[in-house]
């Protein structure tokens, strides 16, 4: 189990330092999800540690999961909006909201 | 499995640490995304180890699959630009090593230290006493759809308002046509969608029993969905305001509020079903969970609002 | 019998250990997924030689689930992200692209 | 099942159900939104009732007990923040009503304006009802996603605050939940009430602690930790930066007090009530500085959020030094007259910017011909803030300073009255301003936009948002009246340990 949790702070750490020292948004992302990772397997190590198997922190990792895939991809759509602005020609289709030619 | 176990343990944790830093500090953004791809992948073994089942699906499914193909699909609209070289990287760095590694050092070890402490009671002996009274036999399952069914019901809402919020921000981007012409993808995307179908279904009949249940049965429909709009199908679902899709979107979270009330109308608290229906109802629960998650999953993915469909008008509020 | 699948899980994983180098090393972006694939598979039957190890058949299903997602990563790669990947290493080929200032945005 | 039962439980599912109505089917959310946003005001007020008449209760969602169920506590703290959310919420959808932005002139979609703002709600008032940590953790997220959701909608420029502000309270999000798992594998509890019985104060419980108190630090903006607060608060439309100044950012310090009155008590050290109170201090002098400074109407008010929370920190060290139930009930109504008032001042500001047509504090002099109601509320709400005698800023405050002196703890006093100057000064500017005949530098600009300016009477769409600041801003006025009476049942609260 030592090991787990010795993981579990690693990747807390290199999570942090992604996040604070990485200057592109995607990869700040990807920080973060490590980061939430981290404290994931340290619930899962607790769950393991107590007799007899625990059942609640692996529905609250589950429930965590299902966040974490919703919060990235909001992140992403912005992430995705924020580029297309900076990018010197955006794409047609984006220019274009559907609906706009009746306004 | 005694020392082959160690080994195979610490090989595992230095393949993940090798990996969340690549994921973090990778020269080229899809070096870091197919790091990521595989830190999940090995997370989901890592789940595996801890005795973990019901996560280890989840991550396979979510984790890997459902985040990786986000990633795949924003990285060809961030425009991809080339990174510092390696060797830049690590001369920069150099710097801070003398700093900072001792001072992360100090705080992985002290946080280590601190989590090795604890007693962890656990709540496994209560959540077994109480399984008969639940509906289920899988003590997983009845956590999330009974016992913490609230978590659960603001778990699916947070997907759905994802899903809102995505679609706010704007169209979807032209479902353009796969950038690699090739008879293959359409052939592989009808060979393996009914399998994708197959295997939700039996991943929702598992739950009630074992490891399993909605959310990795949700993901895995979710991810053949995809799959059906990478391999060139046009985006079945279509942003008519009075069309069913939004309302199937929503067909998940609303029935477990639905159930949550009726709950409280039958005489009890918020989500108290009675004991006699309990099975059943987390049977139905179940399925619709299932099914909305694949439909947000999908919807989410989108990437923006889809385009409405052609012959309904575009009457707005 | 049962006891050379401790072993043989332990000797998977350091192939994807070993295999990590591709990853870093590429040198295109083929090469990194394809090796992404790879160690898609051998999780696979790691995850299937672990379910024989400790009797728990629940992990077949993981095993399975792998499967299929490793194919949609990998469709995700082929109609996404290849071509618009292998523009961009044609653009760095032919001399740096105008405003491109590495890792900045 | 209670009539309180009943009013918690339509409190909590009725904003989700509209949503879900108003998502599919767009055109009819206006009716929708505007019908439950009265419910859920009744709701509120039912609950409120309850709790004033029987007193606090505790309800076990799915009928499972403390360490395996989620609880609810309906209490009077619970209760006067989801009557505050009721009345930014309904004034908010009045004020959106009113504007009736037409899809052709709108920068964002308006057709998912009204699912995520009832989202929104939905989620505050979960949040508030919980007393579960890791529920707490689900409902953070969600009205994360939903804020987020609400301040892109607002056109390009918002979206990079918005992707500060989503960063910034994930990481928030993240580091709570450590804090959580610690405490979770200590004792085997998420139960707010329970772990304050069974969570013990050593090394665990200190880390935990801090971890927490970092995360709700980082939602709550705290000084050093609110740098992403004034974009992601000024871009916003004006009742998505009311709701999110006036309740969201309550939220965070309302789960702090109660993280660390009840669990956390014993943690409670006058070294570190000094420290939270330091950053409280913090808040209010260098938010109340850069408030100051800001030449645009909204970025000031939005500073101005950062500081007036200062105020509410007060809270900690004056409870460490004994004077709980007197600081814990100042805060509280500091809490909800800031709610009301700054969501008046962002509603009033709306309006404002848009009869000025723009948003410098300069250019808010000259003809103020059919928005005199706008000034009124704004003027009414800034005596709230600054803390004038009737309102409700005042009794806050004047309560927070009683315990003070009750403590001996001078500093803390010196504090309040520097903070009140500052709040002052910098609200002044903005009245002083309106005041003016002329404004100065009409040479400046443009002749166009000078010249629509003039004499543009008020439209049927002025006067409902107007209504609805001024709805608002008088509340925070009469938070005043009601707060001594209240004073009891603000202090009822379930698992806090005086």
């Amino acid at each position: 189990m030592l090991i787990y949790l010795a993981l579990a702070s690693v990747l807390f750490v290199i999570g942090l330092h992604g996040l604070f020292t990485a200057r592109n948004l995607l990869r700040r992302l990807l920080s973060l999800n490590v980061l939430t990772t981290a404290v994931f397997l340290l619930l899962v190590v607790i769950a393991r540690k107590a007799t007899p198997l625990d059942p609640v922190p692996h529905a609250m990792v589950l429930t965590g999961i299902v966040i974490a895939v919703s919060t990235t991809a909001v992140a992403l759509a912005l992430v995705e909006r924020i580029a297309l602005r900076h990018s010197p020609e955006p794409e047609p289709s984006a220019s274009t909201r559907p609906g706009e030619e009746d306004a | 499995m005694g020392l082959v176990g160690q080994v195979f343990d610490a090989l595992l944790a230095i393949a993940l640490v090798w990996l969340a830093w690549q994921a973090t500090r990778a020269a080229d953004l899809f070096r870091a995304v197919v790091s990521f791809i595989v830190f999940g992948l090995l997370m989901a073994v890592a789940w595996v180890r801890l005795e973990a089942p019901d996560i280890a699906l989840a991550e396979a499914a979510i984790g890997a699959g459902a985040t990786g193909a986000l990633l795949l699909s924003a990285l060809d609209r961030l425009a991809p630009r080339r990174g510092r070289s390696w060797a830049r990287v690590w001369r920069a760095d150099a710097r801070t090593w003398v700093l900072w590694v001792p001072a992360v050092m100090a705080l992985a070890g002290a946080l280590t230290a601190a989590a090795w402490q604890l007693p962890a009671p656990g709540l496994g002996a209560v959540a077994t006493g109480a399984l008969e009274q639940s509906g289920v036999d899988h003590a997983v399952t009845a956590v999330l759809l009974n016992f913490r069914a609230l978590d659960t019901l603001l778990e699916i809402g947070v997907l759905v308002l994802a899903a809102v919020a995505v679609w706010s921000m704007g169209p979807a981007p032209a479902a353009s046509a796969p950038v690699m012409p090739s008879p293959t993808l359409p052939m592989l995307g009808r060979t393996l969608f009914p399998v994708f179908v197959l295997v939700a279904a039996y991943l929702l009949w598992r739950g009630s029993h074992a490891p399993g249940g909605a959310f990795p049965a949700g993901a895995v429909l979710g991810a053949g969905g995809i799959l059906m709009l990478l391999a060139g199908a046009q985006p079945w679902i279509r942003s008519a305001e009075h069309g069913p899709w939004r309302a199937i979107l929503s067909a998940g979270f609303a029935v477990m509020l639905f159930a949550a009330i009726v709950g409280a109308l039958a005489g009890g608290a918020f989500f108290e079903y009675p004991a006699a229906i309990a099975s059943h109802a987390i049977l139905v629960l179940e399925v619709t969970a299932g099914m909305s998650i694949a439909l947000l999953l999908f919807a989410v993915y989108l990437r923006g609002e889809p385009h409405p469909a052609a012959d309904t008008d575009r009457q707005r509020c | 019998m049962n006891q050379v699948y401790p072993f043989l899980a332990a000797g998977l994983l350091l192939n994807i250990v070993v295999g990590l180098v591709r990853i870093l090393r590429g040198p295109t972006a083929a090469d990194r997924m394809l090796a992404a694939e790879m160690f898609a598979t051998s999780a696979i039957v790691i995850v299937l030689l672990l379910a024989f190890v400790t009797g728990s058949f629940a992990l077949v299903d993981v095993a399975l689930i792998f499967s299929l997602l490793a194919a949609l990563a990998c469709v995700t790669f082929v109609s996404r992200a290849w071509v618009a990947l292998e523009q961009a290493s044609d653009d760095a080929a032919s001399g740096p692209p105008p405003g491109d200032r590495g890792d900045t945005q | 099942m209670t009539a309180g039962d009943a009013a918690v439980i339509v409190l909590v599912s009725l904003p989700h159900a509209a949503a879900i109505a108003g998502f599919v089917w767009p055109s009819r959310a206006v009716t929708v939104s505007l019908i439950s946003a009265a419910t859920l005001m009744a709701a509120a007020l039912v609950a409120m009732h309850a709790v004033a008449g029987y007193g606090a209760w505790r309800h076990d969602v799915g009928g499972w007990e403390a360490p395996l169920g989620i609880g609810w506590t309906i209490d009077g703290v619970a209760c006067a923040l989801l009557l505050l959310t009721a009345a930014v919420g309904l004034a908010g959808s009045i004020h959106h009503a009113a504007a009736r932005v037409r899809p052709s002139t709108a920068a964002h979609d308006p057709r998912y304006f009204w699912p995520l703002w009832l989202f929104l709600w939905g989620g505050l008032n979960a949040l508030f009802v919980s007393a579960d940590l890791f529920n707490i953790f689900v409902t953070l997220e969600f009205v994360t996603v939903a804020s987020v959701g609400l301040i892109a909608l607002s056109g390009r420029l918002a979206q990079a605050a918005a992707w500060r502000y989503l960063l910034a309270t994930l990481f928030g999000s993240s580091v709570y939940l450590l804090g959580v798992a610690l405490i979770y594998g200590r004792v085997a509890a998420l139960d707010l009430p329970f772990l304050a019985q069974a969570l013990p104060a050593d090394l665990v419980g200190m880390t935990a602690a801090s971890l927490v108190t970092i995360g709700l630090l980082l939602k709550g903006a705290v000084f050093p930790l609110h740098f992403w607060l004034p974009s992601a608060h000024a871009r916003a439309l004006p009742p998505v930066s009311a709701i999110l100044s006036g309740v969201v950012v309550a939220a965070a310090f309302y789960l702090l007090a109660r993280a660390w009155l009840g669990p956390f008590r014993e943690l409670l050290t006058p070294a570190a009530g000094t420290a939270l109170g330091l950053l409280g201090a913090g808040a209010v002098l260098w938010g109340g500085l850069l408030a100051l400074l800001q030449r645009h109407l909204k970025r000031m008010i939005a500073y101005s959020t950062v500081s007036q929370l200062g105020f509410c920190m007060l809270l900690f060290p004056l409870a460490a030094a004994g004077a709980t139930q007197l600081a814990w009930t100042g805060a509280m109504v500091v809490l909800l007259a800031h709610g009301l008032s700054k969501a008046a001042c962002f509603l009033a500001a709306g309006v404002i910017v848009r009869h000025h047509r723009s948003g410098r504090v300069d250019a808010l002099g000259g003809c103020q011909q059919g928005i005199g109601l706008a000034w009124f509320a704004f003027a009414l709400a800034a005596a709230s803030l600054v803390g004038l005698p009737p309102t409700g800023g005042f009794v806050g405050k004047w309560w927070l300073a009683q315990a003070a002196i009750n403590s001996g703890a001078y500093p803390w006093l010196a504090l309040l009255v520097a903070g009140t100057l500052l709040t002052a000064a910098y609200l002044w500017r903005v009245l002083e301003a309106a005041i003016r005949t002329g404004p100065p530098d009409e040479a400046r600009r443009p002749a166009a936009i000078a010249a629509h300016r003039e004499g543009a009477p008020a439209t049927p769409s002025d006067r409902g948002m107007m209504i609805a600041a001024l709805g608002l801003a008088l509340g925070a006025v009469a938070v005043g009246a009601a707060a001594p009476p209240l004073a009891p049942v603000l202090s009822s609260a379930i698992g806090v340990t005086w």
